[in-house]
């Protein structure tokens, strides 16, 4: 057995184990099991990226639907790409599986939870290995499946199962536009294959009709899995699931597929200039509501939330400019911080007694120093400065986006600022100023076992070195990552080298740029320290909040408008249907049928009045009509 | 001569188990079932993946007539045979908690049931087809309405009114057909779809065959009879309405109406699948706001068969191939739903989405079972319902692309009115009907165990069954082009 | 020479029986239409009957054809067998009800 | 012709035998009889007579009609028990001679080849049936029912003649085929008008003896007051006979004026068939419900006389023959159904008295299951295949011809399958509270028979339409 089939077999076995054996299997074993072979698999795919040629190779397992023509094999891919997500998937995986171990200790559904977080490794890897579009659907819809069964984790709430379901659905409104783009791809190119589509596809001119259309919907489907506008109201909620999930899925891995299947597809999206601008567009409309609504959030995940939500935006904004490299790169370096800080909060709610609500808390940073420690970490490399890994990443976006559009960068760099005010309103509402929770909670207040810190620190060691993989020219960097990926580009280099065609900016201009977004997010540091820690303010309580506060507090009332627009009227439409279309129309057409022979059963029977005389008079008159029809030649002449 | 045991198997046993009394009934009835399914695996591997008839038969019935019990079993057939073979033993598995009145005539039905049931689907005789076709009817009536809920007289009466009503006209136009072979007149399948109908005599009978399957299935707006017979009727005889018998309508779909109407098709298949799709949102949303577990399903089965009807009116090769898996995922996930409904039911004595609640917490083995089937209707990837859908989609979406974004809304309602099911039901808080709700017993696992094995199997290796049916869906499609 | 009787039938035209005999018809058609009384209903329905023996035994004559007198012989016996039956059923009902009046007779309907 | 003399002897034998003691001889003697009228029946089997100057002819078509009389009579005189409601003022041995001469009608009727022995024929039957009908004379329904069946049978008596009359006036002929030849001789020489009216008259005459409307009004009533035993007998043994003698009449003499009597056969068809089924969709008593049942088969059957292609009469055979066994099934498990627990000394003839009969008497109730389900016409009964000879004559005449009878006729056959499972559910799903009915040994074996023969024609028609 290849060494490529092991990878995502193993997270896949010690789901089956762990599945079957939930409850029956002893914690300590449960856990071992489940990290380890995320770990292995780790291991595996560390040996093949030491021992990559460079060379992509398609490794078919075996065929799996095949009608006709159409042929869809179950292979996968090894290139750098999916090398590059493969890393960071069982890496940060691992580290997180390492984490939950403590963190869902004392939890009943260890076993299952376990079982499911193996299951979304796998799949998660299925998505980034499979070589053509139809096996990533299949990691794509397996994901979410776990993203679903890990957000309603604690089944007893209601409301965590409304959220897992909002999710799904969510999700799954992308998903159609994402097959839809199959269907496309299948009948233009007749594969799905990403070789066969690329090749056909490399022969192909910009601004063809069907490479937009296909892109267009490919992107309907990254909306859905990656939270854009207007599917992104379900990753805030999905916050309802276990921490480490929500590092896991919804800040590292699931939530940046979109990303992945925008790069891996960058042909496509670079023949459909049109796409491209609407991506980038989206993405920074995206960017800009994820950090505004994240201004004056007071749950500590509900804040982390719309910051992956505005990070991803960030990466499509990358996408849509071309820039797939640096998008990647963001891809990679908020897996590491993102993740940090998820976690980070995990070891805070952890030690609060899953009291997630900031205003609760403050001053935590003597009892959480580790946490605390790298928490900080993880909060200056999303802010962007340097040199943490988030500068990096987030920098080249910038720099590609002020080449393509100076409103755009204007927008973004804004956006910049509003996330360094925000997570370092986050910081020191946390860690700083005195404590706001209860006795008991302070009470209980307590430091993270091993197994939670260890990952930290090695989250908050990459979030602090990341972005050293792939420092700018500028710099004196190698550029290392870009030049790894560069073979991915070669095609869409090729047909369109207009769009990746950097006017080549002087030095200057570019550390100009740099300088300015440092500077930016040094404001927006200096703004949360003066409100915050100079001030000592405390965001107010529950209902009190006013004007443009207020609305964007309620999250601009998007919910609400699906609510009213969507939920609403498809509810209203389902009972209509029912009770009008089905009862009152076609039912009563149906049984009206039956009645209406009734009824004309009892109107004939009045026929049969008993009277002889009526009898023979009806004979009569029959007859008489009888001579007249057939003899009305005769008589008529 | 092993399709007329196949034919016969359960009749025979059906006759004895008449005979029968006490707890031997229900193991006679069974292990029958399991035979027939034995031989039906037997047939699955012995059968050469070619278009051709295989284990065929042929006794002139009524010579005189040229009527002749002719039967055999090609891929299309196969797949079917295999679905019932493999249901009915499963059914007869899941009545094995409960006790019912007359328990003899109660199985002996069933089994009567499954021998119409494969007659149709091995029946390469015209009138044969309709012989079982209309007999498979009887049975399953009787069983609804000796054994169902309250208002069953009233609700199973309607239902087989409305199909006999809509199978006459396909009598009608098989007579008619009939008429039109050369010679001495012949009512084999073959010299029907030999024949060189005008397009107007195909407009004609396209409805009047059309009709009998769209009942059947049901395709929208014919399907009103069906949420309230699955409801009233006790959970075999839905399984085995919902599992078997619409398959008989997109059966007859592919067996009768495509090959013999092929330009009435090209006239009204636009039509026809236009209803097909519309089904398909309008079910799906109707089934949204459903209380009643089983009615929400039946709804849910109203949908997925319009889906299928689609692929099939499509005439694509997808269509009809991932009709033709979906057949067979959609008998196994509906039966499963059935039947965990039907344990919730018997637990808690309700199927009220709103008095239920939390009942995972007693029973992790029900929930598994409930999300896998569940899955397997949502059409995740990667279990059965993945493959068919698919298909059925690109079926539809070559045929026409706005029909298939329409058709493709499937996927984000079936995940809408599933995903509530089943949170509604098994998650949140317990109520006090959920309170004290026991695990699955054994014959419930039995039960459940093979249809979540089929869900995966399907789902990972769906070309175990597509290769068999491939080329006599390829001849079909060629033969329409004549 | 006496005129044989179709002579003597001859003399007049044939239409003429045949309007004649469907006038006879009629009459007794609406007698039956128009009477309540058992008794009555059935003699008209003997004029009918006679209406018929008339016009077969002017076809009879016209055609020199005896099978139409035969015919007429045996509508003759026939209608007798009918009548003794038919007085019978009428003679059973006024025991019963004390009347012949068919207006009586509506137990069966619907 | 052997059938038709030795009926009427043994019709008068059994007058005789009514002078004996023991009532009980009378039973087996009368089936004996029909036996032995069967058999011999049966002799001519293939071969063609014709009788006395050309009246009444035999063949295999007369074998085959006569047969099914003699068998209907057969089982409808095994299922007799009693006439009337006491012992005292009935007389079996009338009953069973009047109904012996009254098949001789019958057999007339079906092999007449001259109007004469029609009209015989005729007589015969109808006022041996006037009798029948008020037999218990106890009864104001029968007595009404006897007094409507007369009057209007009488009535349409004279329609008949004044026909018969003037086709004698076009055709100078009473017999069959000279008419025949007239008439297809009639491009050349013309036809007389005479021809045509008296065509139409004969035809409501006939019409009526089938109950085809609107000369139906007779037949619910009639069915409906006289004893249901008379009434099994009027609805098959009449009705084949009438069918046979109707087709006999039309193909034989007026094959040449086919254009005239098909416009005519249809319309009456379709609204036979509408007003048979849909007023029966209403009725409250089974009994009645057959009565309007037996109007709708005369629309079916009409339909393989109106479509007049080869296969007519052995469509018209089957159906007779499926109808009559599933008719008498029917009536058979009603006389006992009904009496027993009468409601006012009137035996209980609504649905309700059927319901729970499943579980009280399953044999009742299966054959009543089956022969409802053979009168609706569902696979795997006999009934079925009559109505797939019927309608395939009519697809083989032809759509544009037929097309719109046969779609009343399928969408009739629906509204019948209503009224008449209304009967299943009561014996199945609906529950009662009667005692189990006694059946006698002879009784349980007729309805054995005729439930298997059912479903014996129903799995295999062949075996009897290759006689036809």
């Amino acid at each position: 057995m290849s060494l490529l089939l092991l990878i995502p077999l193993l997270p896949l076995i010690g789901f089956l184990i762990n599945g079957i054996g939930f409850r029956k299997i002893p914690k300590t074993l449960v856990g071992l099991i489940g990290a380890g072979t995320v770990v292995a698999s780790f291991a595996c795919v560390l040996f093949l990226f030491l021992n990559f040629d460079g060379q992509p190779r398609v490794e078919k397992v075996y065929d799996w639907i095949t009608v006709g023509n159409l042929n869809l094999s179950f292979s996968f891919q090894l290139d750098q790409l999916s090398l590059l997500f493969m890393l960071i998937i069982t890496g940060v995986g691992s580290l997180i599986h390492l984490y939950s171990i403590g963190y869902m200790k004392h939890d009943e559904g260890f076993g299952k939870f376990f079982a499911f977080l193996n299951l979304f490794i796998f799949f998660m890897l299925l998505l980034v290995m499979g070589s053509n579009y139809v096996i990533l659907f299949i990691g794509w819809e397996g994901v979410g499946l776990c993203s679903y069964l890990l957000i309603g984790f604690w089944n007893k709430n209601a409301n965590y199962g409304d959220a897992a379901r909002k999710a799904f659905i969510m999700n799954r409104i992308g998903d159609l536009g994402y097959l839809l783009a199959v269907f496309l791809i299948l009948t233009n190119f007749g594969s799905v294959e990403f070789t066969d589509v690329f090749r056909q596809a490399a022969g192909l001119k910009a601004g063809n009709s069907t490479i937009l259309w296909i892109t267009l919907l490919l992107f309907v489907g990254a909306m859905g899995k990656s939270a854009q506008i207007p599917l992104y109201t379900w990753l805030p909620d999905a916050m309802a699931g276990p921490t480490p999930v929500s590092a896991l899925i919804h800040a590292a891995t699931m939530v940046t597929a979109g990303i992945y299947m925008i790069v891996r597809s960058n042909l496509l999206y670079t023949l459909a200039p049109v796409t491209l601008e609407v991506v980038g567009w989206i993405g920074l409309a995206t960017a800009l509501l994820g950090a505004s609504i994240g201004l004056f959030q007071n749950d500590i995940k509900k804040i982390l939330a719309y910051s992956t939500v505005s990070q991803l935006g960030y990466m499509f904004m990358g996408l849509g400019v071309a820039a797939y490299t640096p998008a990647a790169f963001h891809v990679m370096t908020h897996a590491f911080f993102k993740a940090l800080l998820f976690l980070g909060a995990g070891s805070v709610i952890h030690a609060m007694s899953n009291e997630q609500d900031i205003r609760n808390m403050g001053g935590l940073r003597k009892a959480l120093p580790i946490t605390f420690l790298t928490f900080l970490i993880g909060t200056i490399a999303i802010a962007g400065i340097p040199p943490f890994a988030g500068f990096f990443s987030k920098d080249e976006i910038l720099l590609h986006v002020f080449e393509h559009n100076k409103l755009m960068w204007g927008i973004g760099v804004f956006t910049s600022m509003l996330t360094s005010f925000y997570m370092f309103r986050l910081l020191f509402l946390v860690f700083f100023g005195n404590f706001r929770g209860t006795h008991e909670q302070q009470h209980h207040l307590h430091e993270s076992p091993l197994t939670m810190t260890l990952p930290l620190m090695a989250l908050a060691l990459l979030s602090a070195i990341g972005g050293f993989f792939n420092v700018p020219e500028v710099l004196g960097g190698g550029a290392k990552l870009a030049n790894f990926l560069a073979p991915l580009f070669a095609a869409a280099q090729n047909v369109r080298p207009e769009a990746f065609a950097m006017a080549e900016l002087s030095h200057s201009t570019e550390l100009a740029l740099m300088i300015g977004s440092v500077a930016v997010a040094m404001i927006g540091l200096a703004a949360a320290y003066v409100i915050f820690i100079s001030r000592k303010t405390v965001p107010v309580g529950e209902g009190q909040e006013h004007g443009l506060q207020k609305v964007i507090y309620h999250k601009y009332y998007v919910d609400e408008l699906y609510d009213a627009v969507f939920v609403r009227p498809v509810n209203a439409l389902s009972v209509f249907f029912h009770q009008v279309i089905d009862f009152l129309l076609i039912d009563l057409l149906v049984e009206g049928v039956g009645k209406f022979v009734k009824g004309l059963s009892k109107e004939f029977r009045l026929a049969q009045t008993g009277a002889t005389g009526f009898y023979i008079f009806a004979m009569v008159i029959g007859i008489a009509a009888l001579l007249a029809w057939s003899l009305r030649g005769l008589i008529l002449g | 001569m092993l399709t007329l045991i196949l034919i016969l198997l359960p009749l025979v046993a059906g006759l004895v188990v008449l005979g029968l009394q006490g707890r031997v009934i229900k193991r006679v009835a069974l292990l029958a079932a399991l035979i027939e399914l034995a031989l039906a695996v037997y047939i699955f591997y012995a059968f050469r993946p070619d278009a051709s008839s295989q284990f065929s038969l042929r006794y002139d019935w009524i010579g005189s007539l040229g009527i002749s019990f002719s039967i055999g079993i090609d891929g299309i057939s196969l797949l079917l045979v295999v679905l019932s073979t493999l249901l009915v033993p499963l059914i007869i598995l899941s009545t094995f908690n409960h006790s019912y009145r007359n328990p003899s005539v109660f199985y002996a039905l069933i089994l009567a049931m499954q021998s119409a049931l494969v007659g149709v689907f091995t029946a390469k005789d015209a009138f044969l087809f309709y012989l079982f076709f209309e007999a498979a009817l009887i049975p399953v009536y009787f069983i609804a309405a000796l054994w169902g809920g309250e208002n069953r007289i009233r609700v199973t009466f309607k239902f087989f009114i409305y199909t006999f009503f809509g199978s006459i006209f396909m009598f009608l136009g098989l007579v008619y057909l009939y008429f039109q072979t050369p010679g001495g007149h012949t009512s084999d399948l073959a010299a029907f779809y030999a024949l060189q109908l005008s397009a107007e005599q195909q407009n004609y009978l396209f409805w009047a065959l059309f009709v009998a399957f769209a009942i059947k299935m049901p395709v929208f707006p014919f399907h009103t009879w069906q949420p309230d017979t699955y409801v009233e009727s006790p959970t075999p005889a839905t399984m085995l309405l919902a599992g078997i018998m619409l398959k008989m309508g997109t059966y007859g779909l592919i067996r009768i109406v495509l090959p013999i109407v092929p330009l009435g098709v090209e006239r009204w298949g636009t039509t026809a699948l236009v209803l097909s799709v519309i089904g398909i949102v309008y079910g799906s949303i109707i089934a949204i706001q459903q209380r009643d577990m089983k009615r929400l399903i039946a709804y849910s089965s109203f949908a997925h068969v319009g889906l299928m009807a689609a692929g099939i009116l499509s005439q694509t090769l997808d269509g009809l191939q991932g009709s033709l898996i979906q057949m067979l995922t959609h008998g196994i996930n509906v039966v499963g739903l059935f039947f965990i409904v039907d344990i919730i039911f018997s637990r808690t004595n309700s199927r009220e989405l709103d008095r239920l609640g939390g009942i995972t917490q007693n029973t992790p083995n029900l929930t598994v079972y409930f999300i896998i089937l569940m899955l397997g209707s949502v059409a995740l990837p990667l279990t059965n319902g993945f493959v068919g859908e698919f298909l059925l989609l690109r079926g539809v979406y070559e045929y026409n692309t706005w029909l298939g974004a329409v058709a493709g809304l499937t996927i984000i309602l079936s995940a809408v009115y599933l995903l509530r099911m089943v949170q509604k039901s098994m998650f949140g808080v317990r109520t006090a009907l959920t309170e004290h709700v026991t695990d699955l017993n054994l014959s419930e696992k039995l039960v459940l165990l093979p249809l979540a094995i089929m869900v995966f199997a399907i789902g990972l290796n769906p070309n175990a069954f597509l290769r068999l049916t491939e080329p006599a869906v390829a001849q079909l499609l060629q033969s329409m082009v004549k | 020479m006496q005129p044989t009787i179709p002579d003597v039938v001859q003399t007049i035209p044939l239409p003429y029986y045949i309007w004649f005999a469907s006038a006879l018809f009629v009459i007794g058609i609406v007698g039956v239409l128009t009477r309540r009384n058992a008794i009555i209903i059935f003699m008209s329905v003997e004029v009918m009957l006679n209406a018929v023996n008339l016009l077969l035994v002017a076809f009879s004559a016209y055609r020199s054809d005896p099978a139409g007198q035969v015919f007429v012989f045996f509508i003759m016996a026939v209608a007798a067998a009918e009548v003794s039956v038919g007085l019978a059923i009428i003679v059973m009902i006024y025991r019963n009800i004390q009347s012949i009046d068919i207006g009586l007779l509506n137990r069966l309907k619907g | 012709m052997l059938s038709i003399i030795s009926l009427s002897l043994f019709g008068i034998l059994n007058l005789f035998l009514g002078f004996l003691k023991s009532r009980r001889v009378l039973l087996p003697a009368t089936l004996l009889f029909i036996a032995l009228a069967f058999a011999a029946n049966l002799l001519d089997w293939n071969h063609q007579y014709v009788y006395f100057r050309d009246m009444l002819r035999t063949n295999n078509l007369f074998i085959n009609f006569s047969s099914i009389i003699l068998l209907t009579t057969f089982l409808t005189v095994a299922i007799s028990r009693s006439f009337g409601t006491d012992e005292e003022h009935t007389h079996p041995a009338e009953y069973y001679a009047i109904m012996l001469f009254s098949v001789v009608g019958a057999l007339m009727m079906v092999g007449f080849e001259n109007l004469i022995m029609l009209f015989i024929g005729l007589e015969i039957l109808s006022v041996s049936l006037y009798v029948l009908t008020g037999s218990d004379k106890r009864s104001l329904r029968s007595n009404e029912a006897a007094l409507k069946y007369f009057l209007m049978g009488s009535f349409a008596t004279g329609i008949f003649l004044f026909g018969i009359a003037l086709v004698y006036g076009a055709t100078g002929s009473f017999n069959l085929s000279a008419i025949g030849s007239y008439v297809s001789g009639g491009p050349t020489t013309g036809i007389s008008p005479l021809l045509y009216v008296g065509l139409l008259f004969i035809l409501a005459g006939m019409l009526f003896k089938v109950s085809a409307a609107p000369f139906h009004f007779w037949t619910p009533d009639v069915y409906d007051g006289a004893p249901t035993l008379f009434t099994a007998f009027m609805s098959t043994v009449v009705k084949t006979a009438g069918f046979a003698a109707l087709y006999r009449l039309l193909t034989v003499s007026f094959t040449g004026v086919y254009g005239l009597w098909w416009q005519v056969l249809t319309g009456v068809t379709v609204l036979t068939l509408l007003v048979g089924n849909i007023t029966a969709v209403y009725q409250s008593s089974v009994k009645r419900m057959l009565a309007y049942s037996s109007v709708s088969h005369a629309g079916y059957l009409l339909i393989a006389v109106a479509a007049k292609t080869p296969q007519s009469p052995s469509a018209i055979l089957f159906y007779s023959l499926a109808y009559s066994i599933a008719t008498i099934t029917g009536f058979a498990v009603l006389i006992l159904v009904a009496e027993q627990k009468p409601i006012e000394g009137r035996p209980d003839e609504r649905y309700e008295a059927f319901n729970g009969l499943a579980k009280r008497n399953p044999l009742l109730a299966f054959s009543l299951a089956v022969s409802m389900v053979s009168l609706a016409g569902i696979p795997l009964t006999a009934g079925f295949w009559g109505k797939f000879f019927v309608f395939s004559t009519a697809v083989d005449r032809g759509m544009t011809n037929m097309g719109m009878v046969l779609v009343v006729a399928v969408l009739m056959s629906v509204v019948g399958v209503y009224y008449y499972f209304r009967v299943i559910i009561a014996s199945y799903l609906k529950t009662g509270d009667s005692e189990p009915i006694g059946i006698r040994p002879l009784y349980r074996f007729i309805l054995v028979l005729t439930t298997a023969l059912t479903i014996g024609l129903g799995l295999f028609p062949d075996v009897v339409r290759q006689l036809f």
